[in-house]
Parts: structure tokens; sequence; C-alpha cells
């Protein structure tokens, strides 16, 4: 599905991502995970095209988007989770979610399944994006992603600042768009429980390397918990 | 806990070394050289500094000061007003009021009061003349009068927390108020013409190129000066509040500074370098009218600390410089199509130059370096 | 050549000479012998003299309409106001007389516009008498008795008096006070009617002065709506500080000039028209520019506002050098059809001119169309969105480059309406949009940025207050109040009138 | 050096830029014609045009580039008074040579000026009584309304003088300022009428100058006050300034000047066909289209014309020798009489035209002086003036 | 957490503490400002914060209904509660952020904070994180610590300011507390938003607010720096009062040490209170936060 083949990154001088390789594939939930700092938020960014990548190339089904603008990769097929939220303060939340389906065309539904999933947007609809909570607002910010219905979903530490009983439930739905296997998932998560519980496949980076990778089941026995550590 | 001074950045000195010279050189230029070039070297030569060029420079260096004032509450603080147009103006009207009074007798109509006040009707002195005639009070109120504006305006203002645009609004509409108010033949400062024809300062006749020359290096002294002490504050403690200010204001009020006093005394202290600019100013140019607080008058101020580059104060200086000598030349060479010149020169500077033209010399700086090293 | 030939039934080529010819004492004295004939021959004469096509030449008159020309040595026949005064009561007291209502109603509106006299008082009970029309004949009852309250005939002015309490004339007041002078009327039942009509056409006037005053400040209030429209698009909604909104109000007044020019050059028929295709054309064509401008500068300072300032100031700097060497320094002249000239009567003083009621609309359908444009399409919502986080817009599949260019381009295009339809009742220069340019901010801010509701408040709130203030501070303090009341009120709100409460005002 | 410069200081840019630019050009053209007949003192006259941009500091500093930096020999220039007053310091130190071409509201007389345009009393008080005559409407009743300046208040401190003179009362005089660039007049006119509909016969001085006209005749005839009515008569509104005018409802109006493109001689005839052929020639935007002359063209040329030939007679482009020359000086002028520089004042003797607008923006003259009138800068209706000669001081 | 930490963590600890104990021994706490010593808020009750029937609605929305809350001296309260509990509004309300329309709100038991501006709050000794990182971005990371580092805060103090030798190693204590020693120098709006995180918390601690409030200190950090987080509140614990809003159980489990008190807001009022384990089997706590 999505592949990224010696992809480097930097910021004015600083090299922040040297050389990543690897591979997301459908119906799986590619975790990556790694210190503060050490370029996973530049990762999906470069993914998205909001930073242009320096080298590299970045496929998607095998067609080459790396020179692709951040909506023509949407319209291809991508959804993103900023780190953030990155909700459209002044929007309501039903208009968030209607931006959410810019790349389909008009007059689509907003799916009811999400209303199902975050009950709370739907009390709130027509209340503005940026007098949500804190935790509101990152629901906001997944659904929003989730509305048109993308191939591959980038996550960037969705469960922040989300209360326990949600984030069991968007694990529960990660784990179900995984499985239909209709999705590719690249998920960026800190904490980890949440992380090694959904992770088909591993990757952990450090100073924009990546420096191990694995199957998901293998994250305890690998020692991934101590490569998080200092 | 050993290596915790290397972390310190380098400051302290308000100049390093080079800086030093550099502000002497310019010290030198002003108060010994130019004037050399201009009073003593004969017209004609070739390295002779003709009195055009010497009222041009030193208008444009009253425009430097401006640039300096405005760079400090917009550069820094991040506030952009526009209204220093009204604070220069101010400054101006008060040394021309008592340049009016030096005229003495000497006026169209042999009379005491300004010839304007006269073919306009006034019988008397209106009560704002009354001391007109001291140059220490004047000079007082060239201070006083802009200061006490800015201070009162500004305390409202910041306590209101008016912020960003709406304060740049309501200073543009309380300029806008006041040329419309000094445009007024009523209000007794010579409406649209305001003042002209100056013959003395100090009972010296201000034309003599020696008076000129005297108000030139002043203004060169005072620019100077006034760079020197902005850099002082800038470069304290005080001076990295105000960035913060600029940056994040709710975090400094968290952080238990109280932003009214620093915004509100940044804010008069760079309304009343514009008066002193525009004091100086008056003398010089001949002349001041409400023309001077204008929208375009403050905004040009802005401009010239942006084509500079901001918060970088020499910056401001040389964009005063830069985008004035332009204008000079290019409505000398192109009086028909300076403006496309001008024009031009604005977007280019934003597009290529982001941080102005001291970004420019940066870039190069740092291009030498990398091939250096 | 035809010597007067078909005008002159009843008029001697030697009437005509001297009507046209000589002193203006002597040519009134002509013309009035000619028109207490009340030959309605007289008239087309008249009129021909009025329209300017009489020439003279060695005391021979000529008559210039369609294929009828005079020698090449004739002269125009000059006339100054006094007569031309003279030549629309003549005019006027042959249609006085005339079988078409519709005509006579003309005549009694040009009387009612002159000051009457005893002179006059034949004519009129000639036509008050014959009238059969109730509303002229009511009109002509007034007029009547505006000259018969200075009758000598107690009863006579008594009953005037009595009559001219329904009169709304300004002129009936200052009358009415003559007579009320010390001294002058003298008869105290007389004098108690004289009283109770001032009162009454006073109060009438009153109104109009009111009405006036609303209506005149509502106008103000559009004009400035229109102009800040396209500005609470381009800066209230994308942030560019845009220097240049002015000048693309100017390119907008500039196009309404060209298409009517192309309509007086190849469609001169439909000249009335012409501002019709105007409007489109002025939208295109400023929204063109802005789209060309949006391309190649402003593009590329999007979240740096204070860029957007000097960049946008320099290309308004380009932009009014370039219509000046295009179109010259000078005003060009644009003319309002003939639709928008004039305005209707409402009251006797109060004029609703034609072009400003057009605009007061106009305004506001702009405004519904905006508001639609903005709140109810995709399009609009993608603007919204795309203005506050362009980053994230992309990240959700929005061609942000498209939609940034659509939205300036709106925003120029409004200013393009601006410009067309202040061409209507203002300058169309260089300069003209320097003069609004500062305005237009102010409405906005004070609005509340972004918030387009309270633009429209703002706009219709500071056009008013400032026809207020103007009817008794006069034009200039009114101004400086304006503007106090602004700082002063921002004060007080700090976010403009429309301020955006809670946590996403922060965001 | 080969040629004499000629410093040319007209706002090409900025407010007033509208009627500034073309008094450039037309002396650039007047300079071209004395060239082209071989120039003066047997030199090139080298014209040196900058731009002040209707800054008033900055006409200062251009002037003072122009004689210190490009040594002008005389300087052609301004327009407002206030840019007059800003520059006179200049050229009275630098004892150099400013002429003036536009009306203007006297109460100055500087050895280094030459005034062509009119002084109050070859303008405003012979229209105002030709409004209280019978053939102007026997006004008696008086708005004085105009740009907040000092031309404008000037002018009409004079103004009330005279009309106090003629027994109007202070009640049946309004006076009314709106600022420059003033273009709301609803109000104003509104208030106009009303002043007019109470009683006696009104009429309107207008010393509007600038962008506002427009505005302001716009608004007179959409709410319909004709000049029947209420005569206007404008100091500052001539053909140029009514090129942005619809004129049909204004046909009636009143200006009054020193000059007409309407009037009709041989030498105006020549003027005005010198000028549309020199527009078109050098593609002069507005004029290649539709030339148009005005009063303050026709000061310019005749001033520039004036100037070389006192050059001629003092054999010398030296400021005291040419002004010793200026003294009597005569120019054929396309006004229809010879304009005569006078021998002390260094105003022009100048006839007064009084024209109606007509429905094509141009003006019919309706009443003349006899002959030229001797300007009397030091207006004797000014309290302070009397005794006061008309004779710069000598320095 | 490795021992070094422990022990630079204690050092930094122990450090601070003599110095305060020095600063009261010397007369007062000058360099509190003109505020505190009109003011001195007073702690002998036991009481660092007190909140009353506090009420905050927006468009009619109660983000806090009736919310009393009493916070002792030298106590660390973890508080968590659903999304949209009013959680940050509590602090908006305590740090002079948002006005309440009805209740009251005190600092120790006697100074009203209601009356208070944001920059006063500050002053007398209560400092805030916030949910969403906020530092000053052209600032560097030193300037950063050195602006919220305690001293005068006046206007005329800070143009003579210099830094002593003292202030100078506390910043440098900080920036190795923080992990961000080898940035100092880097503009704070480059760093990543973890690095964010704890370039807020650092700012706080050079604060040294008698009352710290903590929204979500721990968002986006690995679980061993969460840890550490932990570590470093207790060891503030005491000396200050902290108020942490988190979500994350395992931080408020390490922070409770499962003997402290934990309130659970939800809509506006306190739903629940008591030791972690005890709110943790509380049915309605489950159904509205903790999920099963
Ligand atoms: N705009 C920028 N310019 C320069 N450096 C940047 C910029 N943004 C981030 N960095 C630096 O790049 C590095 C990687 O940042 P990034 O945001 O990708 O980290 P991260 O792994 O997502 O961290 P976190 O877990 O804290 O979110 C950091 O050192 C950061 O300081
Ligand atoms: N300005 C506002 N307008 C409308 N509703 C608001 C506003 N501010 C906050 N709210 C609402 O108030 C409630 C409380 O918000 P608050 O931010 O205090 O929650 P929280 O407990 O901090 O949640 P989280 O854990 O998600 O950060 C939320 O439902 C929010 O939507
Ligand atoms: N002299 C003038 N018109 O200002
Ligand atoms: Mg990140
Ligand atoms: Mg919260």
């Amino acid at each position: 599905m999505l592949k990224v083949s010696g992809l480097h990154q930097y910021y004015g001088g600083s090299h922040i991502l040297r050389g990543l390789d690897f591979e997301a594939r459908l119906g799986e939930v590619t975790v990556v995970l790694g210190r503060n700092g050490v370029g996973k938020t530049t990762l999906l960014k470069s993914l998205m095209g909001v930073v242009p990548i320096r080298s590299g190339a970045v496929t998607l089904d095998g067609v080459d988007i790396s020179k692709d603008t951040s909506y023509d990769r949407v319209r291809k097929g991508m959804g993103y989770v900023p780190q953030g939220r990155e909700i459209f303060g002044r929007l309501t939340v039903e208009e968030n979610l209607r931006m959410g389906l810019a790349s389909r065309p008009a007059r689509t539904p907003i799916p009811a399944e999400l209303f199902e999933l975050f009950p709370i947007l739907k009390q709130f609809m027509h209340r503005r994006g940026g007098d949500l909570s804190g935790g509101q607002q990152q629901q906001l910010a997944i659904a929003r992603a989730l509305a048109p219905g993308p191939k591959l979903l980038i996550l960037d530490e969705p469960t922040e600042g989300i209360q326990p009983s949600i984030i069991k439930d968007i694990g529960r739905v990660i784990r179900m768009l995984a499985d239909r296997g209709d999705m590719a998932i690249v998920l960026v998560e800190q904490f980890y429980d949440f992380a090694a519980e959904l992770a088909d496949q591993y990757l952990v980076m450090e100073r924009g390397e990546i420096i191990q990778r694995g199957r998901g089941g293998d994250m305890e026995a690998e020692g991934v918990r101590g490569l998080m550590s200092i | 806990m050993t290596s915790s001074l290397d972390l310190t950045p380098r400051r302290g000195l308000l100049l390093g070394p080079k800086g030093w010279a550099a502000v002497m050189a310019a010290a030198i230029t002003v108060t010994v050289l130019a004037p050399l070039l201009n009073l003593v070297v004969p017209e004609g030569h070739a390295f002779h500094l003709s009195d055009y060029a010497v009222a041009l420079i030193g208008k444009i260096m009253c425009y430097a000061i401006c640039a300096l004032a405005m760079d400090l509450i917009w550069g820094y603080t991040g506030i952009l007003s526009l209204g220093h147009g009204l604070f220069f103006a101010l400054g101006g009207y008060g040394m021309g009021m008592y340049l009016m009074r030096q005229i003495g007798r000497d006026g169209n109509y042999k009379s005491d009061l300004p010839d304007f006040m006269v073919f306009l009707d006034w019988k008397e002195l209106p009560w704002a003349w009354t001391f007109s005639d001291s140059f220490l009070f004047q000079m007082a109120m060239v201070v006083l009068v802009p200061g006490l504006l800015a201070l009162v305006f500004g305390f409202f203002a910041f306590r209101s927390r008016i912020k960003g645009v709406y304060f740049s609004i309501i200073t543009q509409a309380m300029t806008f108020a006041a040329m419309l108010l000094f445009f007024r033949n009523e209000t007794g400062f010579g409406g649209n013409n305001g003042f002209t024809d100056f013959k003395r300062i100090l009972g010296v006749p201000i034309a003599l190129p020696e008076t000129r020359m005297m108000l030139f290096v002043l203004t060169g002294l005072t620019l100077i000066g006034f760079y020197l002490m902005a850099r002082w504050i800038v470069h304290s403690k005080f001076g990295r509040v105000l960035q913060a200010i600029r940056d994040a204001e709710s975090r400094v009020m968290f952080t238990g500074y109280d932003p009214l006093a620093y915004k509100l005394a940044i804010w008069t202290l760079s309304a009343v370098m514009c008066a002193v600019a525009g004091a100086l100013y008056v003398p010089q140019v001949g002349i001041i009218n409400p023309g001077e607080m204008s929208a375009a008058a403050s905004i040009e101020i802005a401009i010239w600390a942006a084509v500079g580059g901001r918060a970088t104060l020499i910056g401001p200086i040389l964009g005063a410089f830069f985008v004035n000598g332009a204008k000079s030349w290019f409505t000398q060479v192109f009086p028909e199509f300076w403006l496309y010149f001008l024009g031009a020169l604005f977007i280019a500077v934003t597009l290529f130059l982001p941080q102005g033209i001291v970004g420019l010399f940066d870039k190069f700086s740092s291009k030498k370096k990398e091939t250096r090293a | 050549m035809a010597l007067l030939a078909p005008v002159a039934h009843a008029l001697t080529p030697d009437q005509a000479a001297a009507i046209a010819i000589g002193d203006t004492d002597s040519r009134i004295a002509a013309l009035n012998k000619s028109a207490a004939d009340a030959d309605p021959e007289l008239a087309p004469f008249v009129r021909a003299l009025l329209d300017g096509e009489v020439k003279t030449a060695d005391g021979k008159v000529y008559v210039v309409q369609g294929d009828k020309t005079a020698p090449d040595t004739a002269e125009d026949v000059i006339n100054n106001n006094r007569m031309r005064g003279a030549l629309e009561a003549a005019l006027g007291a042959l249609k006085l007389v005339s079988p078409d209502a519709k005509v006579r109603a003309e005549a009694v509106e040009e009387l009612r516009k002159q000051s009457l006299d005893e002179a006059q008082l034949p004519l009129i009970e000639k036509a008050w008498a014959a009238e059969s029309d109730a509303g002229l004949k009511s009109r002509l009852a007034l007029m009547r008795a505006t000259i018969l309250v200075s009758s000598s005939d107690v009863a006579k002015r008594l009953a005037a008096a009595q009559a001219l309490s329904a009169s709304s004339e300004p002129a009936v007041k200052s009358l009415l006070q003559e007579r009320l002078a010390p001294g002058v009327e003298t008869d105290p039942a007389v004098r108690g009617a004289l009283m109770t009509a001032l009162d009454a056409v006073e109060g009438r006037l009153a109104w109009g002065e009111r009405l006036g005053v609303l209506f005149t400040g509502a106008s103000l209030g559009s004009i400035l709506l229109l102009v800040a429209l396209g500005l609470a698009i381009t800066y209230g909604l994308m942030g560019v500080i845009n220097m240049a909104h002015g000048e693309l109000m100017m390119i907008g007044a500039y196009a309404t000039f060209v298409v009517q020019n192309l309509f007086r050059q190849y469609l001169p028929g439909a000249f009335d028209w012409y501002i019709v295709l105007a409007i489109p054309v002025s939208f295109l064509v400023s929204a063109l520019v802005g789209a060309a401008l949006e391309r190649s500068v402003i593009r590329w300072l999007y979240g740096r506002p204070l860029e957007t300032l000097l960049a946008t100031w320099g290309i308004s700097l380009v932009l009014m050098q370039g219509v000046r060497s295009l179109f010259g320094a000078q005003n060009v002249a644009v003319e309002n059809p003939a639709w928008l000239s004039g305005g209707v009567q409402v009251m006797s003083n109060l004029i609703l001119p034609y072009n400003r009621l057009a605009i007061i609309a106009f305004a506001f359908l702009v405004l519904a169309g905006v508001t639609l444009m903005i709140n109810r399409t995709r399009l609009g919502l993608f603007v919204r969105g795309v203005t506050q986080n362009r980053r994230m817009a992309a990240c959700v599949g929005i061609p942000t480059a498209r939609i940034d260019t659509y939205a300036f381009s709106l925003g120029a295009g409004i200013a393009g309406l601006a410009g067309c339809a202040l061409s209507q009742v203002g300058n169309v220069g260089p300069d003209l949009g320097q003069g609004y340019i500062v305005d237009a901010f102010m409405v906005v801010v004070t609005g509340g940025v972004g918030q387009l509701a309270g633009t429209v408040y703002a706009a219709l709130g500071l056009g008013v207050l400032n026809k207020f203030l103007e009817g008794f501070a006069g034009a200039v303090l009114a101004k400086i109040m304006v503007l106090v009341c602004i700082v002063i009120f921002i004060q007080k709100r700090p976010q403009g009138l429309f301020a955006m409460k809670g946590r996403s005002a922060e965001a | 050096a080969d040629t004499i410069k000629v410093g040319i200081l007209h706002s090409l840019s900025g407010t007033m830029a509208i009627s500034e630019t073309v008094l450039k050009d037309v002396a650039l053209m007047t300079i071209d014609e004395i060239n082209a007949k071989g120039g003066v003192l047997g030199k090139k006259l080298e014209p040196v045009v900058v731009d002040p941009a209707s800054n008033w500091p900055l006409f200062a500093e251009k002037a003072k580039q122009l004689i210190d930096q490009d040594k002008v020999a005389v300087t052609f220039g301004c327009w407002t008074s206030v840019s007059r007053k800003s520059v006179l310091p200049v050229f009275e130190e630098k004892n150099s040579l400013l002429f003036y071409p536009v009306q203007y509201e006297g109460e100055e007389l500087s050895k280094n000026v030459f005034y062509t345009g009119a002084a109050p009393n070859q303008q405003a008080i012979p229209a105002v009584e030709y409004l209280m005559s019978k053939d102007g409407g026997s006004a008696k009743r008086f708005v004085l309304l105009g740009t907040d300046y000092v031309y404008p208040r000037t002018t009409n401190k004079i103004l009330r003088a005279f009309l106090k003179s003629k027994g109007i009362p202070e009640s049946d005089i309004m006076e009314e300022y709106t600022p420059f660039g003033h273009s709301d007049y609803q109000s104003i006119i509104a208030k106009i009428k009303k002043f007019s509909s109470e009683g006696k016969k009104t009429a309107v001085v207008s010393t509007i100058n600038g962008d506002s006209n427009v505005p302001f005749y716009k608004e007179l005839g959409n709410q319909g006050l004709k000049a029947t009515d209420v005569p206007v008569v404008a100091f500052s509104v001539g053909e140029e300034e009514l090129r942005g005018v619809d004129t049909k409802p204004l046909v009636g109006h009143l200006a009054a000047w020193n000059y007409f493109m309407s009037i009709k001689n041989p030498t105006n005839a020549a003027f005005i066909k010198q000028w549309s052929d020199y527009a078109k020639a050098k593609n002069i935007a507005g004029h290649k289209d539709k030339p148009l002359t005005n009063d303050p063209m026709e000061a310019t040329y005749i001033g520039i014309k004036m100037w070389a030939q006192a050059v001629e007679k003092a054999k010398s482009t030296d400021t005291d020798k040419v002004i010793a020359a200026m003294a009597g000086q005569t120019v054929k002028a396309p006004g229809g009489f010879t304009s005569t520089m006078d021998k002390e004042n260094h105003h022009l003797h100048k006839p007064v035209f009084i024209g109606e607008i007509k429905a094509d923006g141009q003006f019919n003259v309706v009443w003349k002086t006899p002959g030229p009138v001797v300007a009397d800068p030091w207006s004797d209706y000014i309290a302070e003036n009397k005794g006061k000669k008309n004779v710069p001081e000598k320095k | 957490m490795t021992p070094d930490l422990m022990e630079s963590m204690r050092e930094v600890r122990e450090r601070h503490e003599a110095r305060t104990q020095q600063a009261g021994a010397s007369g007062g706490d000058a360099s509190f400002g003109r505020l505190l010593q009109a003011g001195q808020p007073d702690f002998t009750q036991g009481v660092a914060l007190y909140l009353d029937d506090i009420t905050v609605s927006f468009d009619g929305f109660r983000a806090l209904n009736k919310l009393s809350l009493a916070i002792n001296v030298g106590e660390l309260r973890c508080i968590i509660g659903p999304n949209g509990a009013g959680k940050t509004t509590m602090m908006d309300v305590i740090t002079g952020k948002t006005r309440p329309d009805a209740g009251r709100a005190s600092f120790g038991s006697t100074i009203d904070l209601l009356r208070l501006r944001e920059n006063d709050i500050a002053q007398i000794g209560i400092g805030r994180k916030f949910q969403k990182p906020t530092v000053y971005e052209q600032l560097s990371v030193f300037e950063n610590l050195e602006l919220a580092l305690k001293a005068d805060r006046r206007a005329r103090a800070s143009l003579f300011h210099r830094l002593s030798g003292e202030q100078l190693d506390r910043i440098g204590e900080i920036l190795q507390l923080i992990h961000l020693k080898g940035e100092a120098q880097r503009t704070a709006g480059l760093l990543s938003h973890g690095q964010k995180q704890w370039l807020e918390i650092g700012m706080l601690l050079m604060q040294d607010p008698k009352l710290l409030l903590l929204d979500e200190p721990v968002a986006g950090m690995t679980d061993e720096e969460t840890e550490r987080t932990a570590e470093l509140f207790l060891s503030l614990e005491g000396q200050h009062s902290l108020v942490v809003v988190e979500h994350d159980m395992k931080f408020v489990d390490q922070l409770t040490e499962g003997r402290k008190k934990v309130t659970v807001l939800h809509e506006g009022s306190v739903l629940a209170e008591g030791r972690l384990s005890e709110v943790q089997a509380n049915e309605k706590v489950v159904e509205v936060y903790l999920g099963r």
C-alpha cells in the first residue's frame, strides 16, 4: 500500500530524517514509536506532503506521490489526524466534518457511524470547534479524518488528551478498520500499551532513523519498551 | 552543574568592538566629515556636499529615528502603531510654534501674531500659544505633549486589552482625527498650510549654512544616541519581556508580568522618540503641516522598518535611508515612473527579503561563513 | 436657408430676433410680450432656445435642428441664468393650459420651484379655475394661496392662511414667517391662522429633515458597506492586510468608465443600460486583477499579515501609477444613466436621488450574495476553512491554492463592484481608492474582523452617526467625532462589535 | 553650458496630480515651442521635471534640488497655496525665480515670484458682483462653500468683507468648509437647499478645490438644485475638472476665470490646436482623445513665454536682471487680450470672464470685463492691508 | 529511572529548599514583589486553594456547575474526568482567564482570586501549564526559562536586571532536568511537541509558584518520561501544592501512591472523590469515564 524508501528530511540545515525505509500494508496497523523529537511527526508530515521531502520516494499503491500536493494525496485516499488536533476553530463541528468530506463529491452525507463512535460530536454539532475541550477536539480530528473513508489512515498521537473509555473505543475502531482489510493505518503513538495492543508491525525511531522493527506481537519480547527510555 | 555558564548567550555587552567602531565612525561622519565637506570644501569640488544633500540626509535621519521608534514598538513588542505620524507631527508642531514666534514682526503683516492668524482674524494668541516664544518651554512641550498623549491613550487602550489590528486601527483613527482637527483653521495651528517661512532659531538665521549644519549634526547625534539607548533596552531583560509579549502575551501574564506597564513604557518612549524626530525635522525642512498626520505617513514609517528588517534596530535605520534615498532618486530620475519602481521595490523586498535588507546582509555573511567552513 | 419658416407661424422673425438678440432685459420683455398672447406656437422656439439650438447671424435667427443649419458665421445664442429662468417660466405658463394633464402636471411642478408674485396670479387663477384634475387643482390652490396671503383683502388673507397649513413647502414656511414678522400682518384672526399654518408646515418639514438624515446616513452607510465588503473577505477572512483594496475599487470604476465609452461609441441607443453590463464587467476585471495579484504576490505571504501590508502597499502604488499612465492623471467622466439621474421627491424638502437609492439596493444585494456564498455554499465553507488553517485544509483534500485564488478574487471583484457603484456618485480618478481605504478598514475592524454581520452594522451605524453629527457639527467635526467614537467604542469592545467569544477566538 | 535649465515643479502623483500633471505637459510644450524657434539667448531650454508628489515638504526639498543641484534658471510650478508657501523661503533664500500659474488668495508678494494666475480682485470679487447683478440673478443671500485651507478661507474672508460693504447682513451669509478629498455632499447640499428656501434669492460661491468637486456637482445634479434656482459660481473648477462630471444637470452653473477654452479668437484657436497636436504627438493620456485647455494652462503658457522674452531683454538669466526685465512684458494671450506684466506688483493684468457651464463641459462666457484688470494682491477688504503697497519688498 | 537522574533531582530539590529557607530567614521574600507584601496569602488554615460553588456558563451551556473544591497546602491532587468535564475551565477560573458567573475562589484563606488580574494571580504564586503547550516561540529555550525565573516582575527592575551566577546555575539545572540542555540556544518555536511540553514544565519550575496547575502534563510523553515526570511532581509535593489533570491512569496511580485523594469531575461538578482504586470501582465513573 504505502512504501517509503530512502526518505531524507531537513529543517534548514538540520538533518531530521535519515534514510527511512518501510512499508505499510493494507489491513495492518503500522505503529511508529520513539521519544520526543526523534522525527515522528516530521515523518508523517512528509508522508502527507505538508513538508516537501528532500530525497527518497513515497509510493501509494505503486504510484509515486512524493511530488503530489497534500490535497492530491488526500484525493488518492490518505487521511490524516495531525498532532495538536488542528481542527478549524471557527467552524462548527458539523462544518469541520464537512471539511473532512472535501475530497468527496458535494452532498456526501456525514457517515452516521462517526456519531456512534463519538456521541459528543452529535450533541455539539453546531458548537464551534474551537470551543470544544481538548479531548473533544481530538475526537473531532479523528472523526474528520475518518469521514471520507480513506485507504491509508495516518494518526499522530491520536489518544493525546482523550479520556480512557474513548481511547478504548478508538482502539477498537482502529482494530476494526484494519481488520476490514481495506485500509492501511500508520499510527504514531507514545502510549506504549495502546500501541502494543494495536500493532501488527512496529517501527522504533531514534534521531531520525529506524533503529528497530518487527511484528507487533513481538514488541514486548524484543524489548521495545526499553528502547523508549533514555 | 559545571557547564551552565556556556549556556548564556553572549550578551551583556551593548555592542561588540566592531559595533563600537561603527558607531564611532558614524559619529565622526556626522560631526566632522559632513561639516567639513559642506562648509569647507568649496562648491564645485568633487567632494563638496551640497546644501541639498545636507538637507536631504538631515531629513532622512529624522525619518530614521521614527523607524527606530517603530521598531521598538512593532518589531520587538509586536504592536503596529499607525499613530506615529501623529507623534512626529506633534513634535514638529511644538518646534514649529516656537519658530513661528521667532519670526517676530518680520512677517507679511508686521504683526506680533503669526501671519496666518492675522488673515484669519485672530485678535490675540490662542491659549495654546501662550509660552510659545520660550524655547525651553516649547522643547518641553515637544516631549510632554506627545508623551502624555501616548501615555493616556496607551493606558486606556492597553488596559482594555486592545490588541493587534484593533490597536492599529484606533491609532489610525486617533491620527486621522487629529489630522482633520489640525486641518481646520479654527484649531489655531495654521490649517492645511501649517507653519512655514521660518526665519530664525534661537535668534540665529535659520537659512545660514552653519545653522543648518548644526541641526544636521544634532540630528545625527540624536539618532546615534537613540540607537544606543534602544539597543540597551532590547538587550535587557525588559527587551526580552517585550518580545515575549509579542509572542505570547497571555503566557507573559500567567508568568506574573503585567504587560500593561511594559507596553505602556515602550509605547510612550517610542512616541517621544518620534516627537523629537519631528522637532528636528521642522527647522531643517522648513514646513510642518497636517499632511504628516495622514494615514500614509504613518504607514510609511512601518514600511521603512519592514524594508530594513524588523526587530533588528539597525535594519529600520537602513530602511529609512534606503526607501527615502530611493524615493528621492527615483522622483528625480524617473519623475513619471518612480511609483512603479518604488512599488516594485516594496513587493520585491517582501517576496525575496522577508528579513528585510538586514536579512540580505545576514544571508551573505552566513554564506561566507559556510564557504569558509 | 429656411429662415424660421416652420416655426414662426405666429412668431414673426422680428419677434424671434427680439427674443434671441440683445441684452437680457429687452429679450425678456420681448419674450413676455409674445408669451402674453399665449400662443402655443411659441413653445417650440423657446424649447430650442433652452436646448441651445438657436444661432444668430447678422440679426437673423436660425434654429439648428436636425438637418437645418446656420451660416458658418452664426453664433450661439447665449442664455444666462436669468434668461433661462424666464424662458422656463414662459414655457411653464404655456404648458399650464395644455390639454394634456401630464404636461400640466409638469408645468405645475416647475411653477412650484419658482417664487411666485402677484404678476402670476391671473395665470394661476385661470389655470386653477380650468383645472379638472383634483390633485393638480389643490396644488394650484396652494400656489394661489401663497400669493393671496399677501392680498389686501382680509378675508382672502384669512382663507389663504388657512389653506396654507396644508402645504409642506419650505418656501411657504419662510413666507409665513415673513407674514408673521412684527407689523406685517396685523389682523389677529389672520395671525392666528398663520401661526397654525406655520406649525403645521414646520412639523412636516421637520419630518422631512429627520428622514433626510436617516436617508443620507443609510446612503453613506451603504457605500461604506460596499467598500468594506470586499475587504471583509480579503482581510477579514483571509488575513491579507490589503492596502490595494482601494485600487481594486478604482479598477472597477475605470472598467465602468470603459464600458460606458464603448456603449457611447457602439451602442449609443442603449447607453442608458451600460451600467447593467458595467456591473459584471467591473466585477470580472477587478477579480482578474485580484487573481493575478494573488497568484504572483499574495500567495507567498499567507500567515505573514504584516508583510502583506508592505507588498500590497507596493501594489497599490503600481496600480495607481498604471492607471495614471493609461488614462491620465485627471478624473474621467462617468455619467449616470438617465434613469439613475434625479430623484424621487418624497417630501418638498426630501429628494431621494435615484443613484443613491440604487446603491443602497445594490449594496444589500451584494451583501446577500456574499452572505449566501460564504455561509451556504461549499465553496464558502472551503474559503473559511482554508483561511483558518491552510495547511490542515490541504490535509483534508482541499486544493488550497485554488481556493485562495477564488477567495481573493471574490474580494477583489466585490471591490470592483464597489468601484462601479462609486463611479455613480463620486470621482473616478487614480486616487479614488485612497479616499476609501481608511474608512474601509475602520468599518471592518469596528465590526469585528471576520464578522460579516459586524461589517454590516458598523457600516450602517457609522454612516448614520456621521450624517447625524454632520447635521449640527459640520462635515469635519462630525468626522472627527465619529473617529473619536470609534476609539472609545473599541475600548469597550476590544474585538469589535461582533467579537468572537470564548476559546475559538484564540485559535 | 550650452543649454539653459528650467525647473518644472508640479505634482505628478498624489491628490493634486489631477490638476497639475497637465501643467507640466503644457510647460514642456511651450518650451518645445521656444526651442523650435531657436531657444533663448541662442541656447536651448532644457526642462528638468521633478515630482513633488502632492507632498508639501517635498515641494521644498525638490525646489532645493532644482536650484542647488540642477542649477535651473527659473522654475515653473506649484498649484496649491500651501505648496507655494512651502517653497517660497527656498526661492527667497537662494534668490531664484518661481512662476506660479494658479489663481490664489493674494496676501503675499515676493520679489522672487511672478504670479500669472488671478488675485482675488481678478476673479472672486467680479464674480460675486455678477451674482448680485440683475443678469446674475440678483442674489441676496450667499453660501460660501470651500475646502478648508488658506485659499478658500482667505478668499471668503475677503468676500465677506466685500458683501458687508454691499449691505448684505451677516445672517444672509453661510460659510461652510469641507476637508480636502471630501466626497459626500449630501448633507451640505441639503443644508444649502434649506438655507436657500428661507426666502431671498441665494447663490453659492464655491472654492472647493481638487477631487471634491466631482461628488459635489454630482450631488448637486441629483438633488435637483438647478442653476436657475441656486446658481453656483466656482473659482477652482475649469474645463479639466469638469472632465470627470456629467455636466448635463449642471448647465448654467458658473465659473469665473481669466480664460476659457471656449473663447473665440485666433490666438486661442492656435493655442488649442498647438495643445491638441502636442497631446496627440506625446500621447498624453486623456488629452490625446479629448484635448482641453484651461486657465492655469494658459497662465503657465504666458509665464514661460514672458520669462523667455525677459531673458532676451535682460540678455542674462540672472534673477535680478530678469526681474527687472519682466516689468511691463507683454504676451498676446489666448484669452484674447494682451497680457501685461505689471511694472511693480509681479502680477499680470488680466481680463475676467464669467462662464456658464454648457452641456458639453465647456463654458459660455456670459460676462466679461471690458479689459484687463490690475491685480490687487493685498486686498483692500482686509483691514490689515490698509496702506500696503502692491510692491514686493526689496531684500 | 536511572540512579544519576534521581540523584540530580534530589539535588535540585534540596538546593531549592535550602534557598527558600534562607530567603525566609533573611526576612521575607523580597523578590516576590509588591503584591505579596500587600496581600500575602494566608496558609495557616492549611488550605491552599478553595473553590466554592463556582458556576461558569457559555451561551447557556454550563461548563462548571456549582463546583466546590479545596486543595490543602502541600497537597498533590489529581483531577480526572471525561473530556469536557470542565477541568480546563476550572483552571481558567483559578488563573483569572475566565470569570465565573457565580461562586467564590480563594488562594489561602484570604486572597479572593476573583478580584485579581491574571498577572497578579501569577505573582502571588499560582503557576500554570496549559493543555496546549505555550512557550515564547521566537525566544530561545534559555530565554524562555530566564523570563520565567522568579524575580521582580516590574518593568524598571527588568530594565536593569542581570542574571546572578546562582540564577544561571538554576537555569542550568532546569535545562538538565527537562532534557533541553543541548537545545538551550535554539528557538523554542522549533521544538517538537513533546519538547515544548517539557519546556513549559521547566518554565513553571523556574517560576517556583506555591500552587502548580498542570493540565495534562504528560500528554505526548513516552511512558518512561511519564514516570520521570511523576517523580518530579512527587518531589515537589509538600513544598508546593499541585493540581494535576490527566487522563493517564498509570500516571495518576503513580502520583497518588495508592493513598492520595483523586477528584473526578463530570459535567462541571464533582462526581466522586477518593482514592484511585475507590473511584475506579465507582460504577458511574466507569460508565462516564473509564469505560469497560
Ligand atoms: N519547523 C521546524 N524547524 C526546525 N526544526 C524543527 C521544526 N519542527 C521540528 N523540528 C525539530 O525536528 C525534530 C523532530 O521533530 P518532530 O516534531 O518530528 O518530533 P516528534 O518525534 O514528533 O516528537 P514528539 O514526540 O515530541 O511529537 C525535533 O528536534 C524538532 O526540534
Ligand atoms: N467558549 C466556550 N463556548 C462554548 N462551550 C465551551 C466554551 N469553552 C468550553 N466550553 C465547553 O465547556 C466544557 C468544558 O470544557 P473544558 O475544556 O473545561 O473540559 P476539560 O474537562 O478540560 O476536557 P478535556 O479533558 O477534554 O480537556 C466542554 O464541553 C466545552 O465544549
Ligand atoms: N491657490 C490655490 N488654488 O490654492
Ligand atoms: Mg510529534
Ligand atoms: Mg482540558
